[in-house]
């Protein structure tokens, strides 16, 4: 750092992200202020299309899978080099892949492997059959992994950020497999820490801990269009609103997640507001464990139709938020429009109510407190407002609030909540991610298992991640979305908010996602 | 703690005119000690004061016997402890037969009624939110004494009379009172619960000269009234030899001489007795003039480190090479009731020992 | 000539919301070089008043100080502050009441002699300390090398009082004030003070001014003795005559209910009925009135002014004690 | 014995005494200084004037202050808050809700949530100082071991703790946290003066006359301690609506916003100072004003009592 | 003194020991937990109960007390799950201890330096212009909550005319050598004076904002205690011998007035960590106060014990080396 100094440092981005970012390899990591970091100096054998969902080749130029789809072949591109200098090969992509399906002890935990063990499912060794089987390398630049069925996430699921390559050289001599679990946290590896390997457009300089910032630098031997930035700077500002002061102090060139109260504004004063395609969805879940009246489809459609959803989305959500039909937004396949739609209605509500016997209807609903979602940006105020839909549809709301952390997710996850606000964002282009995740089991937030149609549902969902063919599957999923706005209705899907990307009007080429997952290499300053 | 002091029996000791029949209180080696406590979690003893070490005296029926001594020596925690505000750490005090040294609860408190106190400071004695009545009122009450409303009435007027202050007065609150007349006050609260024993710790210091005179005649006039017996605190030797038949001198913790107020001024035995009376001015310049001074080196020790042997020997002009500093002097009896701690208490009245000069200190000696 | 002369000295305090009091009232008195004269009175009646006056040390705001005090010709209440600054320590030198509260607590005594010496005397620091320690050693406090480096909570209140009497005398001032120097000591330690005082007096012929409420002090102790009463002056003899005849009732009544330690005992004291409060105002007639046996008609409607009565004696009173007697002996 | 003239003599001293003696009772002497203090008068008039307001707020307020009235004015996505209009004088809050009526009732629960803090934290406070400063001993060194841990905790990160240890945030937990605060300081502050108490004459001067412990604890004791705590209590009225408000800050506080509290208004609004000063600006104001009200009294109640200040 | 010192730390120890009983099994008692944290949104019933087991955090809570104190006793608390995940408690605490003691160090300064002298001057000339001004700033500093002077320091000087800067230590671009982690001193030692100016001015707002409440109370007790002083016998003494008047204003009025400012300034380092909470929130500043607000949010056990315990630690330290210093000027103690 110090022989820079004085220096004309050339272009510099600082970023405002909003949180640090836990460790350096994304493999073991499941949150976003991870991936924005490694995201710059890591890919994956497959990336997504700049500024949509669409699986495109990165590592891997092409590839292709067995029939069955149990057997996929990747040809790699060449001349690609790690940041330590070592090559990019299928070697290394088995080890990557190895690596992986190998960890034992803390590194199966579900909350180190999360992607993993999501994607994958088990480890070697594990009771429970792992999608993965094996890795080979035929050549240098051919890789080929096997897998034990058929399955809808692949290729898409290789983008994941978790799964970007990186240097076996590295990794091993900083020993990333090396995490412990220590009080009631991880320690990670010095790899993930200080060394991570890559072979991206940016590469790791520094994180100031003291300073709440990281600094990466331009790799110079990247093998694609180099990186415009010299150095990119992401620095941690938990505060919203703090975030936006400092870029309107100059302390920072661009920031995520803005106060959609702030947009406004901020597009009054030249700064440039891009609002991503949606790739989330809010829900107003509903638990059948413990208040029996929700598990009448009547019951639950009144709820349905007792909330706002126009108004919701105008009043408490911020610029280019949607009503959400169907648990995932249009992008993702097997969308569905002509289902079900619900539209407000009290009227229709207390109907309802009434013929399924309850008239006087009182219900917990749950909303949690100390956090905000890019689904969910302000819960007190999409809590205020539904409730008091419901209340003008005669039900009796019993508010109950607790800490996110504090208790909801946990309480919620367990079926605990009656009626609840959460919602889901994106990892990749499935409808396995979103409904697979949501319905796949019975016993989870929504609780379906006294439904008469849960495990139908759950295996439903199963078969038609298993099927290898595209166009089938899509039909199922389809056939899967009609039927839950219709027929099952476990939730009521509420919107989907798009959340917003905040830069100065010097900083161009910044492309969006929807995914969140921006890549800088594209930006420059030009002042 | 001391044990060198061995108690002094009373028969041998009984002074004149009080045989036991006729004794109110009776003292019997009495100590108590204050532990210094200092400690971390829970405070450790780490050494004792010794504010009575070892006190034995009589107080007849109707008697006044005066108590006087340097600031510090012990004067007020013996006469607490009398009166049981002050647990003893050892021997006994005997009031009217029975023990109180042990006597502790629902006894103890109603002994209490027949034993007062008079304070020094006036006004933090009277508790400032209780009017003149409530504060009389409620040593009866709690005694039982205020049967009925009218006949209170009626006897906390005659108190007040007693005292020399108007029935108005029953409605105001002490701080609506000069100083003599808040020590009247505090005079009618002990008197109210018609006591035997009135322990008064320095009744008199906190108040301008010309007051001192009115309280010291009224506390006589009540005596004779209601036939008390007055232990009577003071550091003014004047005062005392004024009130009090029997005086005993206190220092360190100590009774050094004990005896009939006119023979302790007219032939003082200790060594302190005799510097005191020298030291205590006379307001007459022939007198003044010609007194002769003992002035003692110094200042009182350290009552949680005594001297060795005599307490007083670190002062005393007349110390001797041998026993004063290593041996601890009984109170003993000199012939007609008149008792002292000192070795040498003959060979000094008789002259055959002479003050020496006292080293490091210019103004030690006779002067 | 008088080597302080205070005349017509008065001192009123006027506090906004509160009745003006008049602590001091038009006293005078001349005090002569080497000699020791006495102010005696109850608590209240303006005697610190008076010596903080002298020492101009009264607060300076709601203060009126009127009249005039002339030490060595000339006037301390027309000096400047920086000027009485100079002067006191210097030729004025005062003893307080209470040794404890009076020595600064953080401050080693040996610092707060010298400072005085250093700063009258022109001394440098190391000269200054070598000074006090002689003076500790001159007021008796043994081992003084030692001491000059405690503080006042190490010493005990004798010793401090000696500490405060050394101070006071460092540069030899013509004048000492001392302010009930012994009122907060025991009796054995009194001695031990008052002896001092007197010797240090006899050695350097330095004049005092004793200020006490005990006439046992002042009966060992003055020349003259000055009475107060209520701010004022209210009898002034030498102190052999004020013994033997008092003359002013209130002197008598002082003298009467004081318990005496030769006095045979049994023998009733015979107090002054009531108490400092009841003062009336000097305007009201005579401030003792209520409070006099003594007292006529005329003493509540007129107060009575200060009057020689016979050599080296002034009185204020209507009716004074023995004034029939006289008038027979006269006629 | 006196004679009767005498004794009349003094009679007629003493009833000529209330008025010639130095003394004044120390109560009644603050009292007269009080009421000449400008501090204390401004102090007590913002109170009386907010307690008053708080009585009739509900006169006052048109609207219920639950009711999101203007919702439709709301919107996140244009950062559109009601602005005032006929009948909202001050417009709306983020949510719809109208804002004067919120300001006006919001005085209730601020000075409900400052005065049951400072109840309850009193309450903890007195039960401990009478426990220390009564028995003494071992009693006394437990329980001020106990005070001194709590003590050793910077006061708003125990009100945090203790506010985190609630699973629903609520008023309730506001006031709990806030009154845990105060517990140690009254605590200690009671047996300071408690002990004070024990030593002195009049306290041994019960005792000697046989006065019941019970009796000498709650009638001689207690009553003489209280004038410091009372002062303490004042102080800490305003140091409870702003800690009140600081754990809002923090998100502490009441998670259900419908009955307005200023505290809460002013933690919510925190968001929208930038654009939308004036929703700050209303509960600041007011609690800045409110606190300072307290601040005032009590501080002119030290004074006041503070024995050295008399003459 | 040696022995009081001892006794001190033992009581230090003590207070230690409760606290980080109490500490944990509140901890525990909290709602939540870290499972969640770490889980976040995504988790399931089965993966929770996975990582319990594996974190330990289904043992009885005396095994995972005693566990924890042995690991304690190494410096070791665990690993952040919440503030910096990843990174050990302790490094954790370290790492923004700087930056909170470079905040309130600053604060207590500024309070100091304006309200002792401020103080002794209105005492001097009570009841004047001054005497009334700063009474009444120091009335209204009190009564305005930290966190919205800090927003309104920041609105004005920050936003409004962007004077200073809005947030954070120092500026992302500048780029400076972090040797100790108080960056001012960092830039001094490095004499990257660009960087320690920047630090600085980083600082200056939440400084002030933080230093409102130490200085009301300094600036009133220094008021009060020279207002008592110059009222007592000692000083009365001292003129009475003729001093100048700055002898007896040094020597005698201030060196005794300073006696309980002294005593207070160890307990404002209470209000400073207190008000550090709100001020490192609004200023993002990333010190110890934000590492217990965040810590909270994101139910941190391992930083909220050892930020928690080391804050008590620290201010009983204070507060123990503020006796020591009031126990060296004040000679009534040093020698008990
Ligand atoms: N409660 C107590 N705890 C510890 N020490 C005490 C206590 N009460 C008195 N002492 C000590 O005991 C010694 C004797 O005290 P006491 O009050 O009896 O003296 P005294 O003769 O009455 O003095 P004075 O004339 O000053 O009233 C003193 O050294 C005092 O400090
Ligand atoms: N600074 C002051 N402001 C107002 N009144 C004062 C002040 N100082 C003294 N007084 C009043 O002046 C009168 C005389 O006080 P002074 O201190 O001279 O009495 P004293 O004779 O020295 O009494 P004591 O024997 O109690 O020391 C008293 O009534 C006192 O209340
Ligand atoms: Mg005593
Ligand atoms: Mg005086
Ligand atoms: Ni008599």
């Amino acid at each position: 750092v110090q022989s820079q100094r004085g220096e004309d440092n050339g272009q510099t981005m600082v970023f405002g992200a909003p949180g640090a970012p836990a460790l350096f390899d994304p493999f073991y990591a499941s949150d976003g202020e991870t991936f924005r970091v490694t995201r710059q100096m890591m890919e994956g054998l497959v990336g997504f299309e700049s500024g949509g969902v669409e699986v495109e080749p990165e590592l891997a130029t092409d590839w292709n899978s067995s029939d069955d789809g149990t057997k996929w072949t990747f040809q790699l591109r060449e001349g690609v080099k790690f940041h330590d200098g070592t090559d990019f090969n299928a070697e290394a992509v088995c080890a990557n892949f190895e690596r992986w399906y190998n960890q034992t002890g803390t590194g199966q935990s579900s909350a180190l492997s999360y992607y993993w063990i999501e994607t994958f499912g088990g480890f070697a060794g594990d009771d429970e059959p792992s999608l993965f089987s094996s890795c080979e390398a035929p050549d240098p630049t051919t890789a080929v992994i096997n897998l034990t069925r058929a399955t809808s996430k692949f290729p898409a699921a290789l983008g994941l950020d978790s799964f970007s390559m990186q240097s076996p050289t590295a990794m091993k001599k900083y020993e990333a497999d090396k995490v412990e679990a220590k009080g009631s946290g991880f320690e990670y590896s010095e790899y993930a820490r200080k060394h991570p390997t890559g072979t991206g457009p940016f590469e790791f300089d520094s994180y100031d801990q003291n300073n709440q910032s990281v600094e990466l630098r331009r790799n110079d031997d990247y093998w694609g269009d180099k990186a415009k930035l010299d150095r990119l700077i992401f620095k941690v500002i938990s505060d919203e609103s703090v975030r936006k002061q400092e870029l309107l102090s100059g302390g920072i060139d661009g920031y995520d997640f803005p106060n959609p109260a702030d947009l406004d504004s901020l597009r009054q004063q030249d700064f440039n507001v891009q609002v991503r395609e949606p790739f989330n969805v809010l829900y107003l879940g509903m638990s059948q464990k413990k208040n029996p009246a929700l598990r009448k489809l009547k019951v639950r459609k009144a709820l349905a139709y007792a909330v706002n959803r126009e108004n919701l989305v105008n009043a408490n959500l911020p610029d280019g938020a949607k009503v959400a039909n169907l648990f995932y937004p249009s992008s993702v396949d097997g969308y569905a429009d002509d289902v079900a739609k619900y539209s407000y209605d009290p009227e229709k509500a207390k109907r309802l109510l009434n013929e399924a016997g309850h008239s006087d209807l009182t219900i917990e609903f749950w909303w949690p407190t100390q956090v905000t979602r890019p689904y969910m940006p302000d819960p007190r105020g999409i809590f205020n407002s539904l409730a008091g839909d419901m209340r003008k549809a005669g039900i009796n709301v019993k508010p109950v609030s607790k800490p996110w952390n504090g208790g909801y997710i946990s309480d919620v996850n367990k079926g605990d909540a009656e009626v609840f606000l959460l919602g889901w964002t994106g990892d990749y282009n499935s409808p396995d991610n979103f409904i697979g995740t949501f319905f796949g089991s019975t016993e989870n937030q929504f609780y379906t298992k006294p439904a008469p149609w849960g495990e139908k549902l759950a295996n439903r969902l199963d078969a038609a991640d298993k099927e290898p063919d595209p166009t089938k599957r899509e039909r199922m999923y389809t056939e899967i979305n009609r039927d839950l706005k219709s027929k099952y209705l476990p939730a009521v899907p509420l919107s989907h908010s798009p959340p917003a990307i905040v830069t100065a009007p010097h900083v161009k080429g910044l492309v969006t996602s929807p995914l969140t997952a921006e890549e800088f290499a594209s930006v420059s300053i030009e002042k | 703690m001391t044990d060198s002091s061995r108690t002094i029996t009373g028969a041998e000791t009984s002074p004149v005119g009080t045989d036991p029949a006729d004794t109110l209180v009776e003292i019997d080696d009495l100590r108590v000690h204050f532990p210094i406590k200092r400690g971390i979690v829970l405070d450790r003893t780490v050494g004792h004061v010794y504010a009575v070490d070892g006190v034995s005296l009589r107080v007849g029926r109707g008697e006044t016997y005066g108590l006087v001594g340097e600031s510090g020596c012990g004067k007020s925690t013996l006469g607490k402890a009398v009166l049981r505000l002050e647990r003893p750490t050892g021997g006994s005090i005997r009031f009217d037969g029975t023990d109180m040294a042990r006597m502790s609860g629902e006894p103890l408190r109603r002994m209490r009624r027949r034993m007062q106190m008079v304070f020094q400071d006036t006004l933090s004695s009277l508790d400032p939110r209780q009017s003149v009545e409530s504060l009389l009122v409620e040593g009866m009450r709690a005694h039982g004494l205020d049967r009925d409303g009218k006949s209170t009435e009626r006897e906390l007027r005659e108190l007040l009379s007693s005292v020399g202050l108007p029935a108005s007065a029953l409605r105001k609150y002490p701080h609506e009172f000069s100083g003599g007349q808040r020590q009247r006050i505090g005079i009618a609260r002990a008197l109210a619960v018609r006591p035997d024993l009135v322990v008064a710790d320095e009744p008199v210091s906190a108040l301008d000269v010309s007051v001192q005179a009115q309280v010291l005649n009224l506390l006589e006039d009540l005596q004779e009234e209601f036939g008390l017996t007055y232990l009577v605190i003071a550091h003014d030797l004047a005062v005392v030899r004024h009130v009090a038949r029997r005086i005993g001198v206190m220092y360190l913790g100590g009774l050094v001489e004990e005896s009939d107020s006119d023979v302790l001024y007219e032939q003082p035995l200790h060594p302190y007795t005799r510097a005191l009376l020298s030291a205590v001015p006379v307001p007459e310049p022939e007198v003044e003039d010609q007194r002769e001074r003992i002035l003692l080196s110094g200042d009182l020790p350290s009552p949680a480190a005594p001297p060795t042997g005599c307490r007083f020997h670190t002062r005393c002009p007349w110390r001797q090479p041998t026993r004063c500093d290593s041996e601890r002097p009984e109170l003993r009896d000199v012939g007609g009731g008149h008792r002292v701690a000192c070795h040498y208490a003959e060979e000094i009245r008789d002259g055959i020992i002479t003050p020496n000069s006292v080293e490091g200190n210019s103004s030690a000696g006779v002067s | 000539m008088a080597l302080l002369e205070v005349r017509d000295l008065s001192v009123r305090f006027v506090r906004k919301s509160e009745p003006t009091v008049s602590a001091v009232d038009g006293v005078s008195f001349d005090v002569h070089p080497g000699s020791t004269v006495g102010l005696v009175g109850e608590s209240g009646c303006g005697k610190s008043v008076t010596s903080l006056a002298i020492m101009g040390l009264l607060p300076g705001r709601g203060t009126e100080v009127t009249g005039s005090v002339n030490l060595e010709g000339s006037e301390l209440l027309r000096l400047s502050r920086r000027e009485f600054d100079r002067r006191r320590g210097k030729d004025l030198g005062m003893v307080f009441q209470d040794p404890l509260t009076s020595l600064n607590p953080v401050v080693p005594i040996g610092l707060q002699i010298s400072e005085v010496i250093e700063r009258h005397r022109g001394l440098s620091r190391r000269d200054a300390s070598r000074e006090a320690a002689k003076l500790l050693e001159r007021v008796g406090i043994p081992d003084p090398d030692r001491r000059l480096k405690e503080y006042s909570h190490q010493l005990s209140g004798g010793m401090r009082q000696r500490a405060l009497i050394a101070m006071a005398l460092a540069c030899e001032p013509r004048l000492l004030i001392a302010d009930e120097p012994t009122t907060a000591l025991d009796v054995t330690i009194q001695a031990q003070i008052l002896t001092l005082l007197k010797e240090l007096v006899a050695e350097t012929g330095t004049a005092l001014i004793m200020i006490t409420h005990d006439l046992g002090v002042v009966a060992g102790m003055c020349d003259e003795v000055n009475v107060l009463y209520a701010g004022r002056i209210v009898e002034r003899a030498q102190r052999h005559e004020l013994f033997s005849q008092p003359r002013h009732p209130y002197t008598a009544g002082l003298m009467a209910s004081v318990p005496r330690l030769d006095s045979p005992r049994g023998q009733r004291l015979a107090p002054i009925e009531g108490s400092v409060a009841d003062n009336i105002p000097w305007e009201g007639g005579c401030a003792f009135s209520p409070r006099c046996g003594n007292a006529l008609a005329v003493c509540r409607e007129r107060a009575p002014e200060l009057e020689t009565v016979e050599q080296g004696r002034l009185l204020r009173c209507h009716n004074p004690i023995g004034a029939a007697e006289m008038e027979r002996a006269h006629d | 014995m006196l004679g009767t003239q005498r004794k009349e003599r003094i009679d007629g001293l003493a009833e000529s005494g209330g008025d010639t003696t130095a003394g004044v009772s120390l109560a009644a002497s603050a009292w007269r200084r009080l009421r000449r203090s400008p501090t204390f008068l401004v102090g007590a008039g913002i109170i009386c004037a907010f307690v008053l307001l708080a009585l009739v707020s509900p006169l006052l307020a048109q609207h219920d202050p639950a009711l999101r009235l203007l919702e439709e004015q709301v919107s996140r996505a244009d950062n559109e808050i009601p602005a005032p209009q006929p009948g909202f004088p001050l417009g709306g809050d983020q949510y719809g809700r109208p804002l004067l009526s919120r300001v006006l009732l919001g005085s209730q629960q601020t000075l409900l949530v400052a005065l049951l803090a400072t109840v309850i934290g009193l309450g903890g406070g007195l039960t401990l100082g009478i426990l220390a400063g009564a028995f003494g001993g071992w009693v006394d060194t437990l329980v001020m071991r106990v005070v001194d841990v709590m003590l050793s905790v910077p006061s708003l990160l125990l009100a945090v703790s203790i506010g985190a240890l609630f699973q629903q945030q609520s008023q309730f937990t506001v006031i709990i946290a806030v009154a845990t605060v105060q517990i140690p300081i009254f605590g200690r502050l009671l047996r300071g003066t408690m002990l004070a108490q024990r030593a002195s004459d009049h306290v041994l001067a019960a005792r000697a006359l046989g006065v019941r412990q019970r009796s000498i604890v709650f009638r001689h004791m207690l009553p003489n301690a209280l004038g410091p705590v009372i002062v303490q209590a004042t102080l800490m009225l305003a140091v409870a609506i702003i800690d009140a408000a600081a754990l809002s800050f923090l998100g502490l506080g009441a998670a259900d916003t419908s009955t307005p509290e200023w505290g809460q208004m002013l933690g919510s609004a925190q968001n929208f100072f930038d654009t939308h000063p004036h929703l700050a600006f209303w509960p600041a104001g007011c609690i800045i004003v409110v606190a300072l009200g307290f601040t005032l009294v009590g501080e002119s109640m030290r004074d006041a009592l503070d024995p050295k200040k008399r003459r | 003194m040696l022995r009081y010192t001892v006794r001190r730390l033992g009581q230090l120890l003590i207070v230690t020991v409760v606290l980080s009983v109490l500490l944990f099994g509140w901890l525990r008692a909290l709602p939540g937990g870290p499972v969640s944290a770490l889980l976040g949104e995504r988790a399931t019933e089965e993966s929770r109960a996975r990582l319990v087991q594996q974190l330990g955090l289904d043992q009885p809570l005396y095994v995972q007390y005693w566990k924890f104190v042995q690991r304690a006793i190494t410096g070791d608390f665990g690993v952040s799950t919440g503030v910096q995940p990843g990174t050990p408690a302790m490094e954790v605490f370290l790492q923004r201890m700087p930056a909170t003691l470079e905040l309130s160090v600053l604060a207590l300064l500024l309070a100091v330096a304006v309200g002792i002298p401020l103080g002794y001057f209105a005492a001097r000339r009570q009841g004047g212009w001054l005497d009334n001004l700063s009474i009444t700033w120091s009335l209204i500093g009190v009564a305005v909550p930290v966190f919205f002077l800090a927003f309104l320091l920041k609105y004005v000087f920050a936003i409004e005319f962007g004077v200073l800067p809005a947030s954070g230590r120092q500026a992302a671009g500048i780029d400076a050598t972090h040797a100790t982690g108080f960056f001012v001193l960092d830039g001094v030692l490095t004499t990257e004076w660009d960087a320690a100016w920047n630090a600085l001015i980083h600082l200056l707002l939440p400084a002030i904002a933080l230093s409102t409440i130490p200085f009301a109370v300094i600036f009133r007790l220094t008021r009060a205690s020279v207002l008592d002083v110059v009222e007592e016998d000692y000083v009365r003494t001292a003129r009475s011998k003729g001093l100048g008047a700055m002898v007896v204003r040094g020597r005698h009025i201030l060196r005794n007035a300073m006696l309980p400012v002294v005593t207070t300034i160890g307990l404002q380092t209470g209000a400073l960590l207190s008000g550090a909470v709100l001020t490192e929130q609004v200023f993002n500043i990333p010190g110890i106060g934000q590492a217990l607000s965040l810590g909270f949010q994101r139910q941190d056990y391992a930083v909220l014990q050892v930020v928690i315990l080391a804050t008590a630690m620290v201010y009983v330290l204070v507060n123990l080396l503020v006796d020591l210093a009031y126990a060296a000027i004040d000679p009534r103690l040093r020698t008990r």
